[in-house]
């Protein structure tokens, strides 16, 4: 047996990702930590426990650095477990090394469709948190039917995540009837939305959503709250992931009444965990431990450790193809802090679903609550939304 | 008057920058083994005139004809190929390249087989800075650098634009023979310069020019008693 | 027609704020031939301090405008005599300007993301009064109306210290013969130091205006900021901080027509401008041609 | 007589290359001394290490009775040295402005004093005030060059060749202006290959190699068979 | 000149021994290709930049162009990646063509000009109406292609043509006809020189190395998204490689990028979390005080690099 499990993965210390991937490590980090702190993760091989050890590198979001680093962890540090970082661009190259080198990639945050295409039967992936980013904005159409809004306003930046959420909603919509009265794409960088809002304003919607990145819906939120436009009902994605991050940049007042997704941790499963801790009960520790507010990076980067740990505890054999097999086993049986872990034969994640939420005030200030379906609502939603003074 | 047909023959040249008319309408022509120097105030044309014919430019009007044909639609490489070469008033050398670099250049881009670098520079007198970098020569020696450049292609027509200015008078006397040692040889010369002494060593045939126009064409001796010429260039 | 006009208001907005981002980087490669690659890294701290005087101190973001020129003055002259006099020594200063500044960056973000954590941050557009402004029949956020009236503030006082100060004029000789400037008795060191100082004081400046301007500060918002400030003085020639406000004011009208009718072209869209103004004018609107023999 | 300038034992040149093998050179407060030298004798280069453009390798410098071998070119400029160089002026600043930049370090009442001193020596000047630099003729531009040295009263102004590319008329008019700066009692020395300033200077130098071959008045060096042979007898013999 | 040849002669065969032989001891393959990459950028952007003076800001474009360009092959017409990566290579020499106006500015104009027809190039790419074409920003998939032997040697091969196109560039008299562009282009073309046909051929020649290039990094990975490809990141660290060794060598590049591509890896696995930082700081310090590159130490020794 070996000494330690060597688990391999990157972050990005700076750059473009810098901001969800350091989090995410760190919800590692902090599984790592536990774990090693009751003697290591049990192993089934080997029938005892083990330690683990977290060799990290750090990529700067470059995915050329990234591809070196990813092949340097599985060819010099030879790592048994293998985790991507943060989000789709940096998560990609690692796919290609993976399957080269028959090793499991854990894939926690890398939600593009295009990953897990049946046609490249590709078995060295595993999808742990969220569904891909095409299924996301599903429930959000039917919300939006529901309320009875015909006209839509969509507009993304380009870029694979939100290009594939605004392709989806654009098409479930039509498939249910409703009207898409715009849909555009602006580029990435894009960091100013005044005139793109009055453009929008123009077409008349009763819902405009927004996709784009964190720094993309801050921009757009905060043109928002100073253009003196109003849309009875406005949706953007990325409070779900970092609801702090984005509230204190854009501030209370503007982000009151928006509709985002709801993911861990603003979902909080706690009666239905199986395995691991509750939610409650990880952000007490995480936060004891020392950790900053907990967003669904964090969650996401701990809960990838719990899986691992799962797939260790299963698999009959020390090797891949083994934990592979073993996570199929498990696949739709257990359910962690971050949901239901469900993935299907290519390694994509289908056991979650994202409600819609609403940012509602609270007596103690803003909560992003689930709204729709109703299964899972938390709040009634306010539609359309109160004009601003 | 050479009985042979003009090597270069200038027709009515225009050139403007803006507003400013810098040439307008300059005519003359050069025989092959003549020398004609070319005066006037600073800012009258004189290098314009060079910059022309060299084709640094295109022209706004006028013909240049050499050996017949006219060539001021050709590239600047072109002419050079063809046998017009000049030297710049302010020297242009190719700093970073050593000395006999810069020759080299030119003798491998037009100047063939025949062409010497190392005795092009013998000649010239820099052949003890051959392997210095241009950089380091002084602004004097970057021009003889330019001649050296110049000759390196084999011009049948040379316009050499003030290599007298800087020169005591014993350099100036060596520079004036050298440049009639050129026209024995065959070379056409135009000869841009604000020295009479050094004009008058050189050729008796001159243009003064005045605000891009020819102010005085003939003997030189006449120039000088030129009231025109006089109020414009030489001073009372 | 509505949206056209607010369009080309937003633009002039835009484009002046624009202008101020750019102009700092103009006076620094005008005076001293430097390619500053920090330049928006130099903005990225400066809105960092205004995020800092708001959220710590409580603050109005607008007092960050004097503590933050003094203190980015106070940084500017060491910094040059640090860095400028030993890379004027080497053979081919512009272009080991280009990364030495490079590595400067690097260093700067490093730091940014040790002291501020690599969060997007912001200030709530609220803080200037929140009501939006209404000019022309039009509705504008009153932080861009602030934004461009500050930034034309700072353009025009740049302006009188160039073109009315003694210290000014012996700028503009040392940007246009620097040799001469040397031996006319100018302290070329001092007067350039302090040049230096008002190009990135200048950058801090817009930088307090970042986080409404671009939505967002983050440690890593510098390059793209420095490669649109290149743009935008290129558009207007290098050299001539007057042509960056023209230059300014060209990009943003260019990116806010460009996002009104063809929005997925608009960041596309300034980088064809520039590459078509320069090659009918290859040394901006507003270069001299220079004569070449 | 009093001696506003003196070099002793002056050392220098480029980067390991050795230029001035111990030059000597005294300037007598008021009088106008012409450097002489063949091509690459190391006039630019003298001018240049007495401004302290050029290192100085070893030797030593006084200016009005202070020592200045150390002090930095603008420190020495403010002392009262005004350089006048091959270029000149400010081609990109327009006249006006190029004549403050030459009294950069003046009070602003002295400043505007100067300004109309200039104004009326070159009647010239005043004409073409709002001008760039660039766009002015060869001599004007002289003429400028010349006022925008004298701006800051200096007591003692220094010239790489001035008359070089000027027309005739231009050189004449050049000197002409020195003539009159000279009257006023400001001493000058000027690197000229150029005999009408032999001419018209008190004193002269001949630099050769890197070394002082000969000197002494002008009438004195005219006549000295050295120079006359190297620099002048080429011209007397020849003139016609 | 022969001496030059032998020079190169030696360096190609260095080269080709080192990047075939440290695989079995060293074998982080990626990184070795990556070394490579970086060292066939720098030796192509040597070429325009160090010979003819035109630093080109957005060199990358060339890149994402030849790693589109062949990505595009291998979709849509099933090519062998061999023949995709000389038609990436084919579509960066396009987009040369294109350029080639741009050289009628000079010095810092030109280089930004450059940098901002790479950028329009990415965000024509990038651009989702292009999708059908380009993929948009959903980016490239080439499973069916991936091999990382075949690219790894595709690479050297590259690598090695680089370097003997600078080698014959600089013993020959179209480089030093190049040089003389870069001294004066007036005073080259008074020397008989067709500086605007010269000028372009060594500017596609630049374009083509990098097309190359990249249509291999494209086909390694086999995965990757507009900004991979066009990030300007990639055009930063080759000019900053290219400096630091010394530009119009052929031994510069080769050796700038051996080192300073070598610290930035070795930083970043050593002090991961001071990353940037370390690797600001060399920089900063090695242009303070080693500011004319690493050439500049032998040539003060009076050495001749070649
Ligand atoms: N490229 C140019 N752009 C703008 N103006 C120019 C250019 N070249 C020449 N000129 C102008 O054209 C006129 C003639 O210039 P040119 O250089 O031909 O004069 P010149 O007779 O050679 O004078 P000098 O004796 O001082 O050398 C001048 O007014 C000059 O400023
Ligand atoms: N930057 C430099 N680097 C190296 N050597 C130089 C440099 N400048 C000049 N020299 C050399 O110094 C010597 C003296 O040059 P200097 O310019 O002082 O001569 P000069 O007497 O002024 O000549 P001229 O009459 O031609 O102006 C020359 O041999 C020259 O090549
Ligand atoms: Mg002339
Ligand atoms: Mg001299």
């Amino acid at each position: 047996a070996p000494s330690v499990i060597k688990i391999g993965t990157l972050y990005a210390g700076s750059g473009n990702f810098s901001q969800a991937s350091t989090r995410q490590y760190a919800g590692l980090q902090f599984w790592a930590d536990q774990v090693n702190a009751k003697g290591g993760v049990y192993v089934k091989a080997y029938g005892k426990r083990i330690p683990v050890k977290l060799i990290a590198y750090n990529d700067q979001s470059s995915t050329t650095l990234a591809a070196s680093l990813y092949n340097r962890l599985i060819t010099q540090d030879r790592v048994h477990i293998l985790i991507a970082d943060y989000g789709s661009v940096l998560t990609s190259v690692a796919i290609p090394l993976a399957r080269e080198h028959r090793i499991l990639l854990f894939d926690e945050t890398g939600t593009s469709g295009k990953f897990f295409r049946p046609a490249d039967k590709n078995r060295y992936i595993v999808l742990t948190g969220l569904p891909t980013s095409s299924e996301w904005p599903k429930v959000l159409a039917n919300f939006m039917r529901k309320l009875g809004i015909q006209r839509v306003a969509i507009l993304y930046a380009a870029n694979d995540w939100s290009g594939s959420q605004a392709n989806t909603l654009k098409s479930t919509l039509k498939k249910l009837g409703a009207d898409v009265v715009f849909f555009e794409s602006v580029p990435d960088s894009t960091s100013s939305y005044s005139t793109i809002l009055h453009r929008i304003a123009e077409a008349k919607p009763e819902a405009v959503a927004e996709f784009g990145y964190s720094n993309n819906d801050v921009a757009f939120l905060q043109d928002y709250a100073s253009s003196g436009l109003y849309f009875p009902m406005l949706f953007v994605p990325n409070p779900a992931l970092h609801f702090e991050v984005v509230r204190k940049a854009v501030g209370n007042a503007a982000m009151r009444y928006v509709y985002s997704y709801v993911a861990p941790p603003l979902i909080r499963y706690n009666r239905e965990v199986t395995h691991g801790p509750t939610l409650d009960a990880f952000e007490a520790a995480y936060t004891k431990s020392g950790g900053r507010n907990i967003d669904l990076s964090t969650v996401a980067g701990y809960n990838t450790g719990l899986i691992v740990q799962h797939a260790l505890a299963k698999a009959a054999k020390y090797t891949q193809e083994s934990m592979r097999t073993a996570i199929d086993a498990f696949s739709g049986k257990i359910f962690t802090l971050d949901g239901l872990f469900k993935v299907n034969h290519e390694g994509a994640q289908i056991g979650e679903s994202l409600p819609v939420g609403q940012i509602l005030p609270t007596p103690s200030g803003l909560k992003l609550q689930a709204v729709f379906p109703v299964e899972s609502a938390a709040a009634k939603y306010v539609y359309p939304q109160p004009r601003k003074p | 008057m050479s009985p042979e047909a003009p090597i270069l023959e200038v027709e009515g040249l225009k050139k403007h920058f803006g507003g400013l008319k810098a040439l307008d309408g300059v005519s003359f022509s050069i025989h092959p083994g003549e020398i004609l120097g070319l005066a006037g105030p600073n800012g009258s044309g004189k290098t314009t005139c060079i910059n022309a014919i060299s084709g640094v430019f295109r022209v706004d009007g006028g013909q240049i004809r050499y050996l017949g044909q006219p060539i001021q639609h050709l590239p600047a490489y072109r002419r050079v190929r063809h046998g017009i070469n000049r030297t710049f008033q302010v020297p242009r050398p190719f700093l970073g390249l050593t000395v006999l670099e810069n020759v080299m250049v030119a003798a491998t881009y037009r100047g063939g087989r025949n062409v010497n670098p190392r005795h092009i520079l013998e000649d010239i007198g820099l052949a003890e800075h051959a392997d210095r970098p241009a950089r380091s020569l002084n602004s004097s020696q970057q021009k003889m650098l330019g001649l050296a450049r110049a000759l390196a292609t084999h011009p049948r027509l040379l316009l050499v634009d003030e290599i007298g200015a800087g020169l005591n008078p014993v350099e100036l006397s060596s520079m004036a023979e050298r440049l009639r040692s050129y026209a024995e040889q065959g070379m056409a010369l135009l000869v841009v310069e604000h020295l009479m002494d050094f004009l008058d060593r050189v050729t008796d045939r001159l243009l003064v020019m005045d605000a891009g126009n020819t102010l005085f064409s003939g003997k030189l001796q006449q120039a000088t008693e030129d009231s025109r010429v006089i109020e414009a260039f030489l001073g009372g | 027609m509505s949206l056209f006009e607010y369009a080309v208001l937003a633009g002039l907005f835009y484009g002046l704020y624009f202008a101020l981002v750019g102009v700092g980087l103009n006076l620094i490669f005008g005076v001293m031939r430097i390619i500053n690659l920090a330049h928006g890294d130099f903005l990225m701290l400066g809105a960092y301090g205004a995020f800092y005087i708001y959220h710590l101190l409580g603050w109005n973001p607008l007092w960050a405008i004097p503590i933050e020129l003094v203190v980015f003055l106070g940084l500017g002259l060491p910094l040059y005599y640090l860095l400028v006099p030993r890379l004027q020594k080497s053979g081919d200063p512009e272009m080991l300007s280009f990364i030495l500044f490079f590595g400067l960056s690097q260093v700067i973000e490093a730091l940014a993301v040790f002291a501020f954590g690599n969060d997007q941050r912001s200030i709530p557009t609220s803080v200037f009064g929140g009501a939006p402004i209404h000019i022309a029949g039009q509705i504008y956020p009153s932080s861009w109306v602030v934004s461009a009236a500050v930034a034309l503030i700072g353009i025009v006082l740049i302006y009188l210290y160039l073109y009315h100060t003694r210290a000014g004029r012996a700028t503009r000789a040392i940007m246009t013969e620097r040799s001469e400037a040397v031996v006319t008795g100018i302290s070329v060191h001092r007067v350039s130091a302090v040049a230096f100082g008002i190009g990135i004081a200048s950058a801090a400046l817009a930088g307090i205006f970042s986080p409404f301007m671009f939505g967002a500060i983050e440690p890593s918002m510098g390059l793209g900021i420095t490669v649109t400030s290149f743009v935008i003085i290129v558009i207007g020639s290098l050299g001539n901080p007057l042509g960056t406000v023209l230059g300014g004011i060209l990009y943003g009208e260019a990116l806010m027509l460009m996002q009104t009718f063809l929005t997925s072209w608009s960041e596309m869209f300034p980088y064809v401008l520039l590459i078509l103004i320069l090659l009918v004018k290859p040394s901006g609107l507003l270069g001299k041609a220079v004569r070449s023999a | 007589m009093e001696v506003i300038l003196r070099a002793e034992g002056i050392k220098s040149g480029y980067e390991g290359v050795q230029i001035l093998w111990g030059v000597d050179l005294e300037i007598p407060d008021g009088q106008a001394v012409v450097l002489l030298g063949p091509n690459g004798a190391g006039k630019t280069t003298l001018l240049r290490t007495l401004l302290g453009l050029l290192p100085l390798w070893s030797g030593r410098i006084e200016f009005a009775g202070n020592d200045i071998t150390r002090l930095a070119t603008e420190k020495r400029v403010r002392s009262g040295i005004a350089f006048m160089s091959e270029l000149g002026v400010f081609p990109d600043l327009n006249l006006a402005d190029n004549l403050r930049m030459g009294g950069y370090f003046l009070r602003r009442s002295e400043m505007d004093q100067r300004i109309s001193k200039m104004y009326e020596l070159f009647p010239d000047l005043a004409r073409l005030r709002r001008n760039l630099a660039g766009s002015l003729s060869g001599g004007q531009r002289k003429m400028l060059g010349v006022a925008k040295a004298l701006m800051s009263e200096p007591r003692l102004l220094i010239m790489d060749e001035p008359s070089a590319g000027l027309s005739p008329k231009y050189v004449k008019e050049v000197i002409e202006i020195l003539k009159v700066a000279h009257a006023e009692g400001l001493s000058l020395l000027i690197a000229e290959q150029n005999v009408l300033f032999l001419e018209q200077a008190d004193y002269g130098y001949v630099l050769e190699g890197g070394r002082i071959a000969a000197k002494g008045s002008a009438s004195e060096l005219k006549s000295s068979d050295v120079v006359r042979r190297a620099y002048f007898g080429m011209v007397d013999e020849n003139k016609k | 000149m022969p001496k030059t040849w032998r020079s190169t002669a030696v360096i190609v065969a260095i080269t080709l021994l080192t990047f075939v032989f440290v695989p079995y001891i060293y074998n982080n393959q990626f990184l070795l290709f990556n070394m490579m990459m970086y060292m066939a950028l720098a030796l192509g952007l040597n070429i325009i930049y160090g010979y003819t003076g035109y630093l080109p800001f957005g060199y990358v474009g060339f890149f994402g162009a030849g790693a589109y360009g062949g990505a595009l092959a291998i979709t849509f017409l099933h090519w062998s990646p061999y023949l995709a990566v000389i038609v990436g290579g084919g579509a960066a020499v396009l987009v040369g063509m294109i350029l080639i106006p741009l050289f009628r500015l000079s010095g810092a104009y030109f280089s930004i000009a450059n940098l901002a027809a790479a950028e329009a190039l990415y965000y024509i790419v990038a651009n989702p109406h292009l999708e059908s074409i380009t993929q948009g920003p959903y980016g490239i998939s080439l499973p069916q292609v991936y091999d990382p032997n075949g690219a790894y040697w595709t690479m050297l091969f590259i690598l090695l043509f680089a370097l003997v196109l600078s080698g014959f560039i600089r013993g020959s008299r179209f480089g030093l006809a190049l040089a003389a562009i870069r001294e004066n282009p007036l005073s080259a073309s008074m020397s008989g020189v067709n500086v605007v046909k010269l000028r372009s051929i060594s500017w596609l020649l630049s374009a083509l190395v990098a097309g190359l290039a990249g249509a291999t990094f494209g086909w390694y990975i086999s995965v990757f998204y507009p900004e991979t490809v066009f990030g300007l990141g990639i055009g930063v660290f080759t000019i900053v490689f290219v400096l630091f060794g010394g530009i119009g060598t052929v031994l510069g590049p080769i050796v700038g990028t051996l080192i300073l591509y070598g610290a930035y890896n070795y930083i970043g696995i050593s002090t991961p979390q001071y990353f940037q930082l370390v690797y600001g700081l060399i920089i900063v310090l090695l242009v303070l005080f080693l500011p004319n590159g690493l050439v500049s130490l032998a040539k003060r020794r009076g050495i001749d690099v070649p």
